[in-house]
């Protein structure tokens, strides 16, 4: 009984506040305004404590903000245009920052007024992210970074970077890990475009040359890097595979186009799109399943398929797509221009969407490494003999 | 494309009873070694077993009040069947409750279903579909034989083959054509010039019947429904079997990746569990992804059988990606098993054969596909 | 089906010879530096490669020694094309020594082959054979441009797409239909009404153009052997081209094996060679496998050219298999490899290009295997 | 020169005792006494010494025995009656065998009067044979046997048996193993059915309790055991992997066969079978290509690749014959029998023979194993960690 008033007292209290916000809301507001006003009137992130940008009510309650939002027509893509801050940096502040810290950097970062970067891994760290070699120094109030990371997103827009480095190599690797908040305009840090395959670059390797970090800039305890590390790609892995799409949306879309537009009729090709849409449209489902129970509490282990699952599938519909175009198939409009995105790139020609969903079954980490989650954390499979666990960090072997 | 329904996924509390109690049921009472008993029976059969379903309400689940059932929905049956699935239980369920029950729901008339529906919720009555007269049989099209008529009589001659459980049916609800179209006859088991002779079946759990309709001699009455009305009432009754058969291989499937992680905790080489290694464990994290794929699947068709459009869709759906589901997840279970996996003794191979034979019953998952592509418009 | 041939599969010391000096001569003069300098410029053709390549005697291999060649046969040219692979190439070879030689030398009248081999066999001739208009291009049914008649002169109008190294042709091969069927024209690049449009392709070291033809007026000259001739030569032609392609893909296959593998061995991560995980190891076990088939497919078909029943199995079989080796090979090598893969910077790009280009051009996977179903009576 | 000499030398010594054999024949000979002549020519294995079935020639002049027996109608199934014995016994006795053991079971082996059946796999021991805990003791010029072995075929029919067992437990597990003949006829050898999915006992149980074996019976050294099982094994999976068959022959054959009979003509399932025959095809010529190398002396990587893409192939094309079939499919005609055939079980229906392909990626070597085989032993790529190499056998984990 006492449960449902305090609902409604929640429920009571978020609208109200939603009815301040979309009041106060004129058209020509700049988005940023906009967002400084949500924040401040704790409907960014409902469940976080006032004064943070919360209102210390159950998460639920955000979805009934969006939708209000979206149904006055005022703005609700900061999410999409600052995804590693408002995606995983949050997270990861809220469950590990100090009061101090939220103040800092959550505003700002939902306002997008700060954009965010992620640096994990590094060119002899990539699905073995523990191994990572960056290395700060403590030197009174600051450290001293010096190290490379490699495939670091937007790092040349970002205002911010999160940051684990080695901070003990002579205790093993899961242990001499501390996680920072690096300023991406100190000196001494580089950003240099890192071309991929479709000539753009989206990514950045980020070389730190003596940067020095206050030592306020760090998360949580030092050595404790790790498991902020994890909070960090826990968040970033649901993210990507919980995205709910409508039916017959994303790459599916594109294949259904091709079909069409080349006006095909092989039963067989129609069968292996059929198939695709089957596997795509029950990939779907599970989303929304897993999403639903999520919000339900009760969580099963469909909620942890959806980016394997995803990476798998937009490979082949992509490499599909490209199949129905026959010899078009064979171009690339435009031909490969090398060049540096300044924000997520959209959906291309479907040639350079092919080429885009190589990284899927890497990026985020392996589907390898997803593989082993699932087997192990979520079906209970053993791990391997480890040979790298125990040992001092410095005596691991990198061949 | 019209909207796509939303469904909820959560077992509500009571949906999630049945299926605790349900479970507990079928692990006492249907132990693979009455399973196999079954198997090895002529008639796959156990009266009490089918009685003992019927006083736990799993036949009138689906069934409206006004005709002897409970008045729940498929969504409730749709419990009991994955349930079933994962049992490998044997018996007339899915050809007297899904099947036939529907047929009369759908195709008959208010008498009709106020005579014969009490007699299946109560477990009373075993029936079954007589469809199709060759191996290609999954629609409509496929049914050739034509009921004459003689004087006030409808006269039935000719062949139909793979009839579940055409033995211990009681009713047999065939399909025949007649000038107003294709036409269901309620035909008795002890009508005069039928006969129906037993098949050696891949799954032992599953029995079929060859029904031979030698000038069979039926009333109007027989008529199921109007003459010439049966076509889409078939489709209809078609698409939910496919959608029953989803979920007995989505509970099927659970069995063997339960079965499989199992062993691959237990079983030691080389000094290892062999679950630790990659080749296995990655075997079965891809398993764990496409049984919940199938689960998102046959779990979204059991919510929208009311809803005529979207099941062109989700029929198909559900059976095409549950059956491939269950066919990778039982051979990959062999192989996970090894020798074991291939004996008599162990279980997983009447699993494996129930997921073959499955798959292949009412259109495998290339006529699916078909049934699929033509409803999203390629 | 007649007998299978029994080819020989090993290499006869001439042959594995060959093979050494192009892999060596292909190392030194063909390094990817060089395969990135020859994707980024605009035409893909350098004429000094282009001249040692005839030096070698890579362009006179299968041509006979009464038109200029060395009298070879098409198992020595195989060796080549698999090293090409192997290098990715760059340049109008497969378009000139595969496809111009053999429509002139199968369709042509033996003045014509005196005519022209001579030229390619020296390397002082670039062709090119313009055929499809649109995208579905892979056979005789494909083309439609008509060739008029305008007194004694053939006039040709309409657009001819995706043809290989169209910029640097000094003669375009291309087909129309006239009163007689389908024939074959010379037409000398400088020719009145010719255009030749660069257009921007997925693998930027295989180059192709837009030939446009506005009221091009040719003499009975330009007639490729006799009028109406150019169907059955075609097939033939297209059938070899599948072939040169499928050991281009053979030889591209090993490259992202041995790439693969490599970095499997020398790659650390969780502090051993990722090589000794079985995800790993695994796949590229199942590469090597697909790798060897595609070999084997390839081989065999190099040996059977001359064999038109057989041709009609093993061109679409070794293209067919060897496509999907390699599209296999590349995309599991970027995997294996993890974000270097993907990078600009690494060549498995480069080839993982070539892979898919290769695979559609002249009919993919789906239409090899009609073909295949059709020669194996399917 | 004198290489060509040899050469001729040899062929002519060959022919002559080929002339020898068959001018001596007779149809209505029993085909046992044939075989016993053929041993005596030393036509039996033409490259083992005189005395022993062979002439001490090279190998390759077998083809040529074995055609001209074929030619002029004489017996030439033995290997396939007593496939254990000849196709892998015979090979391991050779190479591991004292002059006296040639002598005692060669001849009685290649003329079928012998059966042969090999004990390696056990119920704790399947893909890591070196596991096995079947153990001998030695008691004077004798060992003790005790312990179980599975999955042996044709052992009830069976007079000799190829048995590794452990002798030390002490040492670790690829050092404590000793190979012996035994006699399958011997006191305390119990063999029972061991019935399959198929209802077929192909296989057998086989139970040892205090069987003596005389040392006379062994094979190489005490504890050289694991060398000569894999001698064994090695034979049996080249066996396995380089039967060469026709063009559309074996289960793709099966599949056209119904493809017809179902008068099928969805271009979907065209497409898939035109696949499956494509990719046998492949493998086919695979195995030629192989065999050619082979014989000229330079065996390549394609050599070792049969065993394992027959077993998937093979598997994927029973299943889609049985899916062709539609309802068909889904009968058993005949239903399941359990019994226990006399010989190897030929073809059966398209369901009975897709039942049975299910062992073909487990037995003589699981796919996974073949995987690592060549994995490791080909491309060179380094093993995993190991936990139980260096333990003694005893302290070696087992669940």
């Amino acid at each position: 009984m006492s449960d449902t008033i305090a609902v409604d007292k929640a429920e009571a209290l978020v609208t109200e506040k939603i009815e301040e916000l979309l009041s106060g809301y004129d058209p020509s507001m700049e988005p940023q305004e906009f967002w400084g006003r949500q924040y401040d009137l704790g409907l960014a992130w409902v469940q976080y404590p006032e004064g943070f940008g919360g209102l210390g009510v159950s998460p639920k309650y955000q979805g009934l903000v969006q939708r209000r939002i979206a149904a006055a027509g005022a703005p609700t893509w900061n999410r999409e245009v600052n995804l590693l801050g408002i995606g995983m940096g949050a997270g990861v502040i809220s469950a590990h920052g100090t009061d101090e810290q939220m103040r800092m950097w959550l505003r700002p970062m939902f306002t997008t007024e700060d954009m965010w970067c992620q640096l994990f891994s590094e060119p002899g760290a990539g699905s073995d992210l523990a191994n990572l070699s960056a290395k700060a120094v403590r030197d009174g109030d600051e450290w001293i970074v010096n190290g490379q990371k490699v495939w670091t997103t937007l790092a040349h827009i970002a205002k911010w970077g999160m940051l684990p480095v080695r901070t003990d190599p002579d205790v093993p690797k899961h242990k001499g890990i501390t996680y920072f908040i690096v300023d991406m305009e100190a000196e001494g840090v580089d950003v240099r475009p890192f071309y991929q395959i479709t000539g753009e670059a989206e990514f950045n390797e980020v070389f730190f040359d003596d940067v020095r970090i206050p030592d306020a800039y760090r998360l949580d305890e030092v050595g404790a890097g790790w498991r902020v590390s994890m909070t960090t790609l826990m968040n970033e892995r649901v993210a990507i595979g919980s995205r709910s799409l409508p039916r017959g949306s994303g790459s599916i879309k594109d294949a259904m186009k091709a079909w069409k537009e080349y006006d095909h009729d092989d039963p067989a090709l129609r069968d292996q799109l059929t198939r695709y849409w089957a596997e795509w449209e029950a990939l779907r489902l599970t989303v929304e399943r897993a999403n639903q129970m999520r919000k339900a509490g009760v969580p099963g282990p469909e909620g942890s398929t959806g980016k394997l699952a995803w990476a798998d599938l937009n490979k082949a519909i992509t490499a599909f797509t490209v199949e129905l175009m026959d010899w078009d198939g064979t171009l690339y409009p435009g031909g490969y221009v090398l060049h540096r995105p300044t924000e997520f790139e959209g959906e291309g020609t479907p040639q350079r969407n092919f080429l885009r969903a190589r990284a899927n079954s890497i990026e985020g980490g392996t589907s390898e490494i997803m593989r082993n989650i699932l087997g192990e954390r979520v079906l209970g499979l053993p791990g391997e003999p480890r040979v790298d666990k125990d040992l001092p960090w410095k005596e691991v072997p990198r061949g | 494309m019209a909207d796509t329904p939303r469904v909820t996924f959560a077992l509500t509390e009571e949906q999630e009873m049945l299926r605790q109690t349900t479970r507990q049921f079928l692990e006492d009472r249907v132990p693979p070694t009455f399973v196999r008993e079954m198997a090895e029976s002529k008639t796959g059969f156990d009266s009490a077993l089918w009685q003992s379903g019927a006083e736990l309400g799993w036949h009138s689940l689906a069934i409206p009040e006004e005709y002897g059932g409970a008045g729940y929905t498929f969504a409730e049956l749709s419990v009991v069947l994955e349930e079933m699935g994962r049992s490998l239980f044997p018996g007339p369920f899915v050809s007297t409750v899904v099947m036939a029950a529907n047929a009369i729901l759908i195709g008959g008339s208010d008498l009709q279903k106020k005579d014969l529906l009490p007699g299946i919720a109560l477990g009373e009555t075993v029936m079954t579909l007589a469809l199709f007269e060759g191996p290609r049989g999954a629609g409509v099209g496929d049914i050739a034989m034509v009921a004459g008529r003689d004087g006030d009589a409808w006269v039935l001659d000719g062949v139909k083959l793979h009839v579940l459980f055409g033995e211990v049916a009681g009713t047999i609800i065939t399909a025949a054509n007649t000038p107003g179209g294709l036409s269901f006859f309620l035909v008795p088991a002890d009508a005069d010039g039928l006969s129906v002779e037993h098949v050696d079946t891949l799954d032992a759990t599953r029995k079929q019947a060859t029904v031979t309709f030698s000038g069979v001699r039926l009333g109007d009455k027989a008529l199921l429904g109007e003459e010439g009305s049966a076509g889409p009432v078939l489709d209809q009754v078609l698409r939910l079997t496919s959608v029953a058969l989803a979920l007995e291989q989505v509970g099927g499937a659970q069995w063997c990746l339960q079965t499989a992680v199992e062993h691959a905790q237990t079983r030691f080489q080389f000094g290892r569990a062999i679950g630790s290694f990659q080749a296995i464990k990655h075997r079965l994290a891809d398993m764990m992804v496409s049984v919940e794929h199938a689960k998102s699947a046959a779990y979204h068709a059991a919510r929208v059988v009311d809803d005529s459009g979207e099941m062109l869709i989700a029929a198909p759906l559900a059976k095409s990606v549950a059956s491939e589901a269950y066919l990778t997840a039982a051979s990959d279970t062999i192989q996970v098993l090894g020798g074991t996996g291939f004996t008599w003794e162990h279980d997983t191979h009447l699993y494996f054969k129930r997921a073959k034979s499955t798959s292949l019953m009412f259109g495998g998952v290339h006529h699916q596909r078909r049934l699929l592509a033509d409803a999203i418009g390629l």
